[in-house]
C-alpha cells in the first residue's frame, strides 16, 4: 500500500464525521516522549498523525509550536531522529511529515524523499512551498508514493484553489484562517470547506486554530473530512508532567466530538 | 518594459506559506504598474531630491586615498535623510503601500536604519508602522528605537534566538501572514520572495546609476573597483546594478567576518560558500547545518548579521560577476576609526567593512565605495569597543 | 572689495585683550585676502558640494503646512554632513587657518554640534583640534562628546559656572590668549571681536542665496517670512542675508524662551531688549544683571543656552529689519515631536524653535523655515521629557 | 592732586628699585577684609595697589584670580562695595582699578568714571578695551584727573606699541608673557621691558606671571618702573586663615627683593 493509499484509507475507514488528525512536534519534548505521544493520540482515536520534523526558523508556526521546535532542536533532535518516529507509529495510523523546504532540501529532495518513504511515512506537508515552487519535490513524492499535501488559505482565489486542489495528494490542507498556527475563536468554517471541496477531489481537511470538541465538531457540521488540531496538545504536552497521557486525554475528547 | 525577476540562476523564488501567495502576486502586479508609471517615479523623484538629498556626493577621499596609495572614491550615502541608504528603498515602498490603499506597514530592522526609514516614510504619508527587531539589536542600536519611537512607530521586541535581524525578519512575516490583507510588508534589503529582490533592487540601483555616471564625468573613466558590504546586499546590488555590464569594473561585496570565518562567528554565506538553501522565502547562500538548520549569524555590526543573503547575490558569485570577501569585527572597528580620523567621516559600522577592505589591498586603482550609512547610531558601541571614553 | 565690518550700528567692535589684537588683525587681513581668492573659493566650493552635500534641498512640508494652514517651506541644513550648518562655518574657517599656517585649532562648543564639525574639519585637514565644552552640555549632548573624541579631537571640560556655552567660550578665549602664535581660534556663530560675526555671516550665508534661488525658481515668488533659531545666530544670519534687501520678506529670528520670558530662565536677550553690554568681544544684547554681571542663560536646547547674540542682530532688531521673538521649551519640546511625527524629520532641539514659533501663529504665507541641525544629538534628552519609553 | 599725579608721585617716591603694586580682588573673600588685606600690603611696603572689581566672565584671568571674583561675586559683592574699599585705600596709596568694560558701560561710562573718581580711585585698567574701543572712556578718564591705564603684551607690534605708549596715563601696564595672569616661571624681561621703555614716557610697569622675590627683582633689574604681582598674593587670600597676615607677609617678601 501506498502513502497515498494509505491516507485515503484512513480517511475513508474513520469511525467518526470527520477524521482526527493530532498534531506532534516529533522530539518534543524529546523523541521518546513525542513517540509516547503519537501512541497515545492514535489509543485515542487518532485517525491520522501530522509528525512536525523541527525548523529553526517556522515561518508558519505560531508561538506554541514554534516553541516547541526550538526547544527539540535544542535537545539536540535531528531530522533522522524524527524519521525514526514516524517510522515507530506509520504500522498504526498514517504519518504525515510536516516540515520547512531548507529542512528538504538540505538531504536533496530525492533522498529525502526516499528515506521518509522507507520510514513509512504516508506524506508530506511543506508549507513554505507553494504550487509554484513544487515541481521537483511533487514529481519525488509521487515516485515514492508519498502524498504532497498542499494547504489552501482564506485569502487563495477561486481559479488558484482549483489548480492547488487538482494537484493534491492526500488530502488539501484547508487553512481555516490567514495567519500561523494558533488556537483562535469564532471562525465561519462552512464557507471555507465549501469552497475548498468543490475544488478538489481529494478529501479536505480543516487546519489551523481549531482547539475544542465543539469546534472539531463544527468543522465535521461544515463538511470537512478531517480536521487537524495541532497548537491545543502540543500546549499540552509543554505543560504536563505526564505528556502523552494529557495529550491522550485531549485528543479523546476531540474524538469523542466528533463521533455520533 | 520587462518582467520582474523571480529568478537569478538557481536562485530566487517564492518560498512562502500559501497565504502570502496572492498578496506577492498583487505586490508584484502593483510594482510593475507603478514601475511604468511616470506620475509614481515623479513623486519619488522629487522625494528624494527635496527631501532625502539626492543626488548624494561623491567624495574624493584624499587622506584615505593617500593611506592606499590609489585614488578612493566615496558614494556618501551617508548624507541621505536619517543616514543610510535604506530610506530609497522604504520610501519607493512605501509609496507603492500607500497606492495600493494599505493602511499598515510592517518592517522587520537589524541595525534600525531599515526601520528608522522606514517609520520616517510613514510618517511622512500618514501611515501606521509597526518594526519588529530583536532585543539584542534593541539594546546595541538604542539610538534607532528611540528615534523610530519619536517618529510615532511601533517597535515590536522579539526575543527568540539570537534577537537579532533573522528572528526578526521571521516574526515580521508572521505578521505578514496574519494581517495580510491590511498590511503592506516593507523588507529592507534585496531578499525574501520575488518580487521583493528585484524590486528593492530597482529602488536602491540609483546609488549606482548616479555613481557611474557621476565618476564617469569627473574622471573620464569607470572606477576599477565597486566595493559595498553585503547584508542582506541591498546597498551593494543598489550599486552593482549599473555596472552589470561593464566589464571591466570588479564588483566585491564584503560581508561580515566576525571573529573570523575559521571560527563559525560570522555572516558571511556568500564568502564560505555552502550549499545553498531556502531563508525568508527565496532560495540563497545560507549558513546552515547539514541538517538545514539556519544558523546564527555573528557581526559587530548589526546590519550586517544575517545569515543569508540576497539571491542575485549568490549568482553573481557563482557567474563570477561579482567576489566577496569577509573582513572581521576587528578589522572593521579599526577601519570606522581610520575613516573618522582621516576624513573626518564616522562610516556606519557596516560600511566599515567596505572601507577595511579597501585598506587591506594593495592593488588596484580608483576604487569606487559605497559608503551605505553614517555611524551615530555606532557610537556608544563602537568606541567601547575601542576603549575610547 | 567691501572692508569687513566691524560695527552694526552701534554694536560689533574688538573688545578683547591687547594680546590678541595683532591676532585679529591678520586674521582679518587673511579673511580678506582668501575672500577675494578664487582658489580658496573653489576649494571651499568642492568641499561644500562632494564632502557637505551642500546645496542641501528646500522641502515643502506638506502636512505640516496643512497643519498651520500655509505653506511652509524647510531649508535642510539637517541634512549637511555632520547633521547641522555649523560645518558651513567650520570649514571655511578651518581651510583659513591652514591657509594662516596655524597647526593647532580651538573652537568653544554648546550643543556640541560646532565642536563636530570644527573636530570634523581638523581631521580632513589634518589639524590638531581642542574643543572646549562645558560639563552640563557634556552630559546632555554626550553623543556628540563621542563623535568629537572618535574624529581625534580633545574635548576640554569646562567646568565653571553653569557648566554651558558661556563658560566654554569664555575658557577657549583664554585659551587663545596664551597660545594666540600657534592656535588659530574657530568661533561658531556670529559672534565674538571683530572680523568673526561678518566672517561668520559670510560664511553662513550660503543657507540664504541657496534658498533664495530655489524658492524663486520653484515657487516664483520670495517667501512672506524667513524664519530662524537663535543661539548666536549664525544659521539665521545666514539666512538672513541673502534676503536683507527684500523689503517684503519679513525676517523671524527665533530665541530660547526657556521656562518663559516672565521667569528670566531663558536665553532671549534681543526678545527682552534690556541695555547692551559686552561679552566675549563684542558690544550687543545681552542678559545682564544692573551691575553688568553676565546671566547664566537656560534653555532646554544647549545651542541657544547663551546669553548673548551676534552684534548684527541687535542691530537689525533696532532698525526694524528683522523680529525677535521667543518660545518656550515646551514648545520647542512640542514642535519637535510634531515635525517627527508628521514629517519624518526629527529636527535639532534648536531648530524644533523656530518650528515651534511657525506652529504658533495663525498668519502669514510661504514661510521658509531654516531647520539648522538634525536632533539624533538631543534625542535622550527629549523623549525623556516627552515621557516617550 | 589728581589721580594721574597721584601715581606718578608714588612711581617717583618709591623706596626700592622699582614700585610695588600688589593686586587684590576687591571683595575677596569679602569686603571688610579685602580692605584689611589692602592696608597689610600698604604696611608691607606697597607703592601702589591694584583692585579688581569682580565680573562674572573674566578674559584676562587665571584661575587664581577668577576664582578670587567668582567667590567674590557669589558672596554678593558689588561694585558699589569695591568702591567703598578703594575709598578707604585711597588716603593711604594710589589705587588703581581694575575691571572689564561691561562693569563700566552698566552704569555708563562718564558715571562710573565719576564715581571712582570721587571715590579717591587714582587710576583705571580694563584689559578688554584695547586702544581702538578707548576713545569716550579715556575722554572721561581725562576729564577726571582718572589715569586710564592701558595694557600692552609681548604680541603687540612695535608701531602699535608706540601709539599705546603714546596715551598711556599713569603707566604702561607690560604683560610679560602672552596669556592670562597666572605664576610662571622663565621670561625674558629685557627685552619685554626695553621695548616698552622705549615706548614711551609714562613708568613701565611689568605684570602677569610675576610671583616672587627673585622675579620681582629680575625685573627691577630689567628696568621696570614696577612691578605688579596678582595671582601669588590672591592666592595667598584664598588659602590662609588670616589673609591680611599673610597677604603683607609676602608683599614684605617682595619689597625686600626690591630693595637695595
Ligand atoms: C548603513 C547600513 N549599511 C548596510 C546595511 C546592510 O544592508 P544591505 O546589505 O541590504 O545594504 C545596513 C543594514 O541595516 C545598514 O544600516
Ligand atoms: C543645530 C543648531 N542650530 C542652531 C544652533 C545655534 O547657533 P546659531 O544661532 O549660531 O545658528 C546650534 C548651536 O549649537 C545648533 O547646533
Amino acid at each position: 500500500m501506498t502513502g497515498v493509499e494509505h491516507i485515503a484509507a484512513a480517511f475513508a475507514g474513520a469511525d467518526k464525521r470527520a477524521a482526527l488528525m493530532p498534531y506532534l512536534m516529533g522530539g518534543f519534548p524529546d523523541p521518546a516522549t513525542s513517540r509516547a505521544i503519537g501512541d497515545a493520540c492514535i489509543d485515542a482515536g487518532a485517525d491520522l498523525l501530522e509528525l512536525g520534523i523541527p525548523f529553526s526558523d517556522p515561518l508558519a508556526d505560531g508561538p506554541v509550536i514554534a516553541a516547541a521546535g526550538t526547544a527539540a532542536l535544542r535537545a539536540g533532535t535531528t531530522t533522522d531522529d524524527v524519521l525514526a518516529v514516524a517510522e515507530a507509529l506509520a504500522p498504526r495510523a498514517p504519518v504525515v511529515l510536516m516540515t520547512y523546504v531548507n529542512i528538504v532540501l538540505a538531504r536533496g529532495v530525492d533522498r529525502f524523499v526516499r528515506q521518509a518513504a522507507d520510514a513509512g511515512a504516508a506524506g508530506l506537508i511543506v508549507p513554505d512551498v507553494p504550487m509554484e515552487e513544487a515541481g521537483p519535490l511533487l514529481e519525488a513524492c509521487d515516485a515514492a508514493g508519498l502524498a504532497l499535501v498542499p494547504l489552501v488559505a482564506p485569502t487563495t482565489p477561486d481559479e488558484r484553489l482549483r489548480e492547488i486542489g487538482a494537484r493534491a495528494r492526500g488530502f488539501l490542507y484547508t487553512v481555516s484562517v490567514t495567519g500561523i498556527t494558533g488556537e483562535r475563536v469564532g471562525v465561519d468554517y462552512a464557507t471555507i470547506v465549501g469552497r475548498a471541496s468543490a475544488a478538489t477531489e481529494v478529501p479536505v481537511a480543516l487546519g489551523f486554530g481549531i482547539s475544542n470538541a465543539e469546534q472539531a465538531a463544527r468543522a465535521a457540521d461544515a463538511g470537512a473530512d478531517g480536521v487537524i488540531v495541532g497548537s491545543r496538545l502540543v500546549r499540552e504536552a509543554a505543560e504536563s508532567d505526564d505528556p502523552a497521557a494529557a495529550v491522550g486525554r485531549v485528543v479523546g475528547e476531540l474524538a469523542d466530538g466528533l463521533v455520533g | 518594459m520587462s518582467a520582474v525577476e523571480h529568478r537569478f540562476g538557481s536562485y530566487g523564488g517564492r518560498y512562502v506559506p500559501e497565504t502570502l501567495m496572492p498578496a506577492l502576486a498583487e505586490l508584484e502586479a502593483a510594482w510593475l504598474a507603478a514601475r511604468g508609471d511616470g506620475a509614481y517615479h515623479a513623486e519619488l523623484d522629487a522625494l528624494l531630491r527635496d527631501y532625502c538629498g539626492r543626488p548624494t556626493p561623491i567624495y574624493e577621499a584624499h587622506r584615505l586615498s593617500e593611506r592606499v596609495g590609489r585614488t578612493v572614491l566615496l558614494k556618501r550615502e551617508d548624507l541621505m535623510h536619517t543616514g543610510s541608504h535604506k530610506l530609497n528603498n522604504a520610501l519607493g515602498q512605501t509609496l507603492l503601500a500607500r497606492r495600493m490603499g494599505k493602511r499598515r506597514i510592517i518592517a522587520e530592522t537589524g541595525a534600525g536604519s531599515h526601520g528608522v526609514a522606514t517609520a520616517t516614510a510613514c510618517a511622512l504619508l500618514g501611515i501606521e508602522c509597526v518594526v519588529f527587531m530583536g532585543t539584542e539589536d534593541m539594546r546595541r542600536q538604542r539610538q534607532n528605537v528611540l528615534r523610530m519611537r519619536l517618529l510615532g512607530a511601533h517597535v515590536e521586541p522579539v526575543d527568540a534566538g539570537a534577537r537579532t535581524l533573522k528572528e526578526a525578519t521571521s516574526e515580521a512575516i508572521r505578521d505578514w501572514v496574519t494581517n495580510v490583507e491590511t498590511t503592506y510588508y516593507v523588507i529592507g534589503s534585496v531578499v525574501g520572495p520575488a518580487p521583493y529582490p528585484a524590486m528593492v533592487r530597482d529602488l536602491q540601483r540609483r546609488i549606482g546609476d548616479e555613481a557611474r555616471a557621476e565618476v564617469l564625468e569627473r574622471h573620464g573613466r569607470l572606477p576599477g573597483r565597486v566595493v559595498a558590504c553585503v547584508g542582506g546586499g541591498s546597498n551593494a546590488l543598489g550599486a552593482f546594478a549599473a555596472f552589470l555590464d561593464d566589464d571591466g569594473v570588479e564588483l566585491v561585496g564584503v560581508e561580515a567576518g566576525g571573529d573570523g570565518l575559521t571560527t563559525g562567528r560570522h555572516g558571511a554565506p556568500l564568502t564560505v560558500g555552502g550549499p545553498a538553501g531556502v531563508l525568508h522565502g527565496a532560495m540563497s547562500a545560507i549558513m546552515q547545518t547539514e541538517d538545514g538548520q539556519i544558523l546564527e549569524a555573528h557581526s559587530i555590526s548589526a546590519g550586517l548579521d544575517y545569515p543569508g543573503a540576497g539571491p542575485q547575490h549568490a549568482h553573481l558569485r557563482d557567474t563570477g560577476r561579482a567576489r566577496y570577501d569577509a573582513v572581521t569585527d576587528e578589522q572593521a572597528l579599526q577601519a570606522f576609526r581610520t575613516l573618522s580620523e582621516l576624513e573626518g567621516i564616522i562610516p556606519a559600522l557596516e560600511s566599515a567593512h567596505a572601507v577595511a577592505w579597501v585598506l587591506a589591498q594593495s592593488d588596484g586603482e580608483l576604487d569606487l565605495v559605497c559608503l551605505s550609512g553614517r555611524g551615530d547610531k555606532d557610537l556608544a558601541e563602537a568606541l567601547d569597543r575601542l576603549g575610547i571614553e
